[in-house]
């Protein structure tokens, strides 16, 4: 089976085989190999080419992150029969100019008006959570376009905050 | 202490310090009882205790804030002594007042010495007196903007605002000319408002280039006091402590000794008793100015404890039933060095607290790693509190030893599902000011970036491969397979993998 | 140290010991890499090394113990150096010479060393050489019964049958009186001989009220030689260590400076080199007798590295690289107390090991505990080794805090799904010689019963609570339901409770 | 619904139900009372009057252990229903002579004969596990019925050893 991973904007092929309790794996046009793969408790661990591999593996859906002392991991991945249905019914990435809440909170201030402009790092909404008051900046330079929240409300992770019209 | 009958000891808060103290309780054969929030009725302090009572909703306001409930819980539990850990109530002399009113012990402070140390300008009034050098600044805390500015002006930029009823960072903010003055009074005015209910605001010079050192005190009922030498608290964000050390790898032997006894004679004069912590601000010409004082047990004591080798939590309690102090100032010396890591649940690179469902979670182990924590795979980190879920200190015969062993313990500390900011301790272990040892309170916001780590080639694949096997196992969860070795693996990955 | 390349190390050993000489490697900036028996796939040590390479199945004698196979893993993994932990190939000269044979460093003494001391009889010879008292015995190893049991006459009952190969109890009997001993004798042959490959057995006077005192030993390249103080490990049970402790509560201040300085001679004038300890017995009178030398780094070293600050498996590692020694005898004084309980999976009654799927693991963590394990919810211990699953070590101000500590930590050991020996170490924490602290090798099996034990009366409802709520949600598992709440709640308790 | 657990012999009932989410359980013939139970990793914890009890429970079928630090607690446990089911088939607990291996191992040395006589305490065989000789002793006075491994033989955990018959 054929999955397209992707970090960042970088993505490649992975094909997974099962041949009676044996893996084996295929990256991108590299031959495939065997994999040794067994889970340990709620790790699991990989050895190819006497090479270890550690991994943490979470995830729900078609996004997973894997544990990674400098930074945690996150890739989206997608089978290949799921992209080629996605692809007959005309699913289409959007472009994102919306500002939503990183976490739950509270919304302390709100610093643009619609309408007014703004600039990469202008404040747009100072957030309160876990006691701390955290301002959200702008990432793009445009006009604000709606807001959606008001002040003193409390908001969920992903709630949008503020719609931009990049300029 | 073997004479004593066991006691019940409520622990009046919740987290690693709620276990540290009843670890500590257990130690000393007395039986730890809990209080918790609707939102902490998971959190591992609940189920290490012998009895716990639900004190009310989420929000510490509606729960561990309120003295009145604390105090039912404490009867109903039929606590004899309260320990109030760290935060909520710990400094708050109206509950320690009512505490004694309830015929219980509490384990800190009187309430006359937390009411003076709550109130920074009272604090630094008495420790004034009571011989302790200040940094210059304005006596009594205010909320009028313009005798602020006025004063503020007389002082020089940049000039430091406080919260008169404050702590760990919050109501603080650096003003570095007239033009932002007022901006930044406001907003102090307004989180200090919101955290303690009390909104005056007291000014102070900007120290240059300054250290936060603070001396530990463990003091008795019987005029015993002692410091257990110091702790250097720079590696600090927005006012928060992320890694602190002990000893400070920056003073010098002459100032460690003038500030410990320093501690210590104040600590005499204003009669202090129970664990205590006396906060300086230190320049780099080694001048030191009393900042605050904390009159209760401080997060990083574990640094404290490594190198002393005393159980500061016990010796709270058993200084607060009575007893004297286990130790003598001349008993104690200070043996190698530590270095604790605050693990917070937030991003790396723009510091948001992250709350959520901690999927994955396997914290280090061995010499010299000691890791104090509730939390747990599976467990929700709740949006109400403080986002810390875990300190890992180490101890090593010298600075660098603690140091590598400190990296390694952090590279083995795996929590996945939320981000944390065990990233952001690896960097620091590398930032050249904090190696050789001399970094000031200033050095994450002017000295530190971030790098936006790209993971090697290899663990890429590794990761992707890891993904793809993950997401294999779960398209085929349903179907049916022949060999059973096949399937079993399948339902063990499907069960582990993807929560 | 920071000249130093970094260095691939093979670690030629499982389970805890492989994990804590892989944290030293990486301490010291080298990398680890691991051997591994198909039995073993699943342990940690292989998950935390950099690579690793299957030396063959389960059984150790197809696997940890082929010296070619293990030389072919080093050579594929490109090892620098071996590291052989404890056991297995860690005491064989012929592997020793085969490492150095092969271009590669031994982390342990000269093959001629391992050579000597690895036989009974020779060992005998050279320490009684090298200064050091022999308990009164046979000279040399033999398999004919009747001169043994001429010789054993001669000595006078009752007599100690030991192995010449021997080892960890293995091949050992005592023998009361002349009846029992051509029985004996035999069984210890043939035990001796499937353990070692070697039936050859010597003999020793038994020494009465005998208290197992043994003293660490750290020498590098260069001729230094220090003493890293004794351990008292005398709980045993079979001749197998179940508790040590370091410093030995029995030892007065002249008998330990003694032993210690006569095992710095005698290792000095055999020319040792690396880590190794010199068991002595040591009688009611205090007089110790030399007993065996272990050429490697012994399971309790954890005690000796809380009390000295040292860290012995990265000492091992610099010394083996040609370091000097890290420290002079005059830079160590030992620190408090430190006492290790080894956590077997067996039957605390019936000593009977445990093999099995261990469904429930939380080990213990907080000040002055440090847990070496492999372990962890879901791990299959195998039928092929050592039951050893953990060793949990406590360090106190004296011993008494350690002994409370200990207890503490214990009771929140969490390990379920197979029987442990916590329930063994909780009692013997109890024992009145025990706290005493004088106490001698036979008192397991003369002076002490395990007390089966009944749970109180509401811990046993409360169990029986927990139980019927599991079985309850189990056979809800496939019902439909109406709340989401419920059916959330009864698919956790379903994934959780039931594996 | 209604379970019977033993511990040891001792046996009680105890009735669980779930309200709306609320779990109540009775015990005996005491009144039933409202248990605050939830599930924290691998473990879970109660509230009952205040009074907490931390639990590791782990089982199979009817057979449970609960986590103890002085002694994990076995117990069977048996629903009503089941019960019943049980008590219609007419199924019978075996008295039981028969000695069993505790764990898998080698049989090293068989120490008594077919026919031969025991009392309690008496070695019957020597088993090789885990690199040790263990002794397995008779419990009871009889005769031996019958032997049914060999010297050198590999058995598997609750593999049948010797057959007793009890004087």
């Amino acid at each position: 089976m054929l999955f397209y991973v992707k970090y960042d904007n970088e993505e490649h092929r992975v094909r997974v085989e099962n041949r009676r309790g044996k893996l084996f794996v295929s990256f991108d046009d590299e031959p495939e190999e065997e994999v040794d793969l067994v889970y340990q408790g709620n790790d699991c661990s990989f050895i190819r080419n006497h090479e270890v591999f550690f991994a943490n593996v979470v995830g729900q859906q078609s996004e997973y992150t894997v544990w990674n002392p400098a930074k945690n991991m996150q890739f989206s991945v997608e089978s290949e029969y799921r992209r080629i249905v996605g692809k007959l019914r005309g699913q289409d990435l959007q472009q994102d100019n919306r500002v939503t809440a990183k976490m739950p909170g509270k919304i302390a201030r709100i610093m643009v008006k619609e309408g007014g402009t703004v600039k990469p790092g202008d404040g747009l909404i100072v957030m309160e959570a876990m006691k701390m008051e955290n301002e959200i900046h702008s990432t793009i330079a445009g006009t604000v376009k709606r807001i959606r929240v008001k002040e003193g409300q409390a908001v969920e992770s992903g709630a949008l905050l503020i719609e931009l019209n990049p300029s | 202490m073997k004479s004593e009958a066991p006691k019940r000891i409520l622990v009046a808060n919740r987290g690693e310090i709620a276990l540290r103290v009843m670890r500590a309780a257990r130690e000393l054969g007395h039986s730890p009882v809990a209080i918790y929030s609707t939102a902490d009725r998971k959190s591992m302090h609940v189920a290490h205790s012998d009895a716990a009572y639900c004190v009310g909703e989420g929000p510490s306001v509606h729960s561990y804030l309120k003295i009145d409930t604390v105090l039912e819980a404490a009867k109903a539990l039929k606590a004899d002594a309260i320990h109030p850990g760290y935060g909520f109530l710990s400094e708050n002399a109206k509950f320690a007042q009512a505490v004694a009113d309830a015929g219980m012990i509490f384990i800190g402070p009187s309430p006359e010495v937390i009411s003076t140390m709550g109130d920074k300008v009272s604090a630094r009034n008495a420790m004034e007196k009571a011989g302790l050098p200040l940094v210059p600044g304005t006596k009594e805390g205010t909320t009028d903007e313009a005798s602020a500015f006025k004063q503020a002006k007389e002082i020089g930029f940049p000039v430091m605002i406080k919260a008169s009823a404050g702590g760990g960072g919050r109501g603080m903010r650096r003003v570095d000319d007239e033009k932002q003055f007022l901006d930044l009074f406001r907003r102090a005015h307004s989180e200090s408002q919101k955290a303690f209910g009390d909104g005056r605001l007291y000014l102070e010079k900007f120290v240059s280039s300054p250290h936060h050192i603070e001396v530990q005190i463990m003091a008795d009922n019987h005029g015993n006091v002692c410091h257990v030498f110091e702790r250097e608290c720079s590696v600090q964000r927005r006012h928060q402590k992320v890694i602190e050390e002990s000893p400070s790898p920056f003073l010098n032997a002459e100032t460690r000794k003038a500030v410990c006894e320093a501690a210590v004679t104040a600590c005499k004069n204003i009669g202090y008793r129970n664990a205590g912590t006396i906060e300086f601000l230190v320049d780099d010409k080694q001048n030191f100015y009393f900042m605050e004082m904390n009159t209760r047990l401080q997060v990083e004591h574990p640094v404290t404890e490594w190198i002393s080798g005393l159980d500061l939590a016990k010796e709270q309690i058993q200084v607060a039933f009575g007893a004297p102090l286990s130790f003598k100032q001349s008993d104690i010396r200070p043996n190698g060095h530590s270095i604790e890591f605050r693990i917070y649940a937030e991003d790396p690179e723009k510091f948001l607290p992250q709350a959520g469902l901690l999927r994955g979670a396997t914290l280090p182990s061995g010499i010299g790693v000691r890791v104090d924590s509730h939390v747990y795979r599976g467990y929700e980190i709740p949006v109400f509190y403080d986002s810390m879920i875990a300190k890992i200190s180490v101890w090593g015969r010298d600075r660098n030893e603690a140091m590598k062993r400190g990296e390694v313990a952090l590279k083995g500390t795996v929590l996945n599902g939320i981000r944390t900011n065990v990233p952001l301790h690896l960097q620091l272990l590398r930032h050249p000011d904090f190696m050789k040892g001399n970094y000031t309170t200033r050095m994450i916001e002017d000295n530190f970036k971030f790098e936006a780590v790209k993971p090697e080639v290899n663990q890429l694949k590794m990761g992707m491969i890891a993904v793809a096997v993950s997401a294999y196992a779960t398209e085929f969860e349903s179907s049916t397979m022949d060999s059973d070795e096949t399937s079993r693996w399948k339902s063990v990955s499907r069960t582990e993998a993807l929560r």
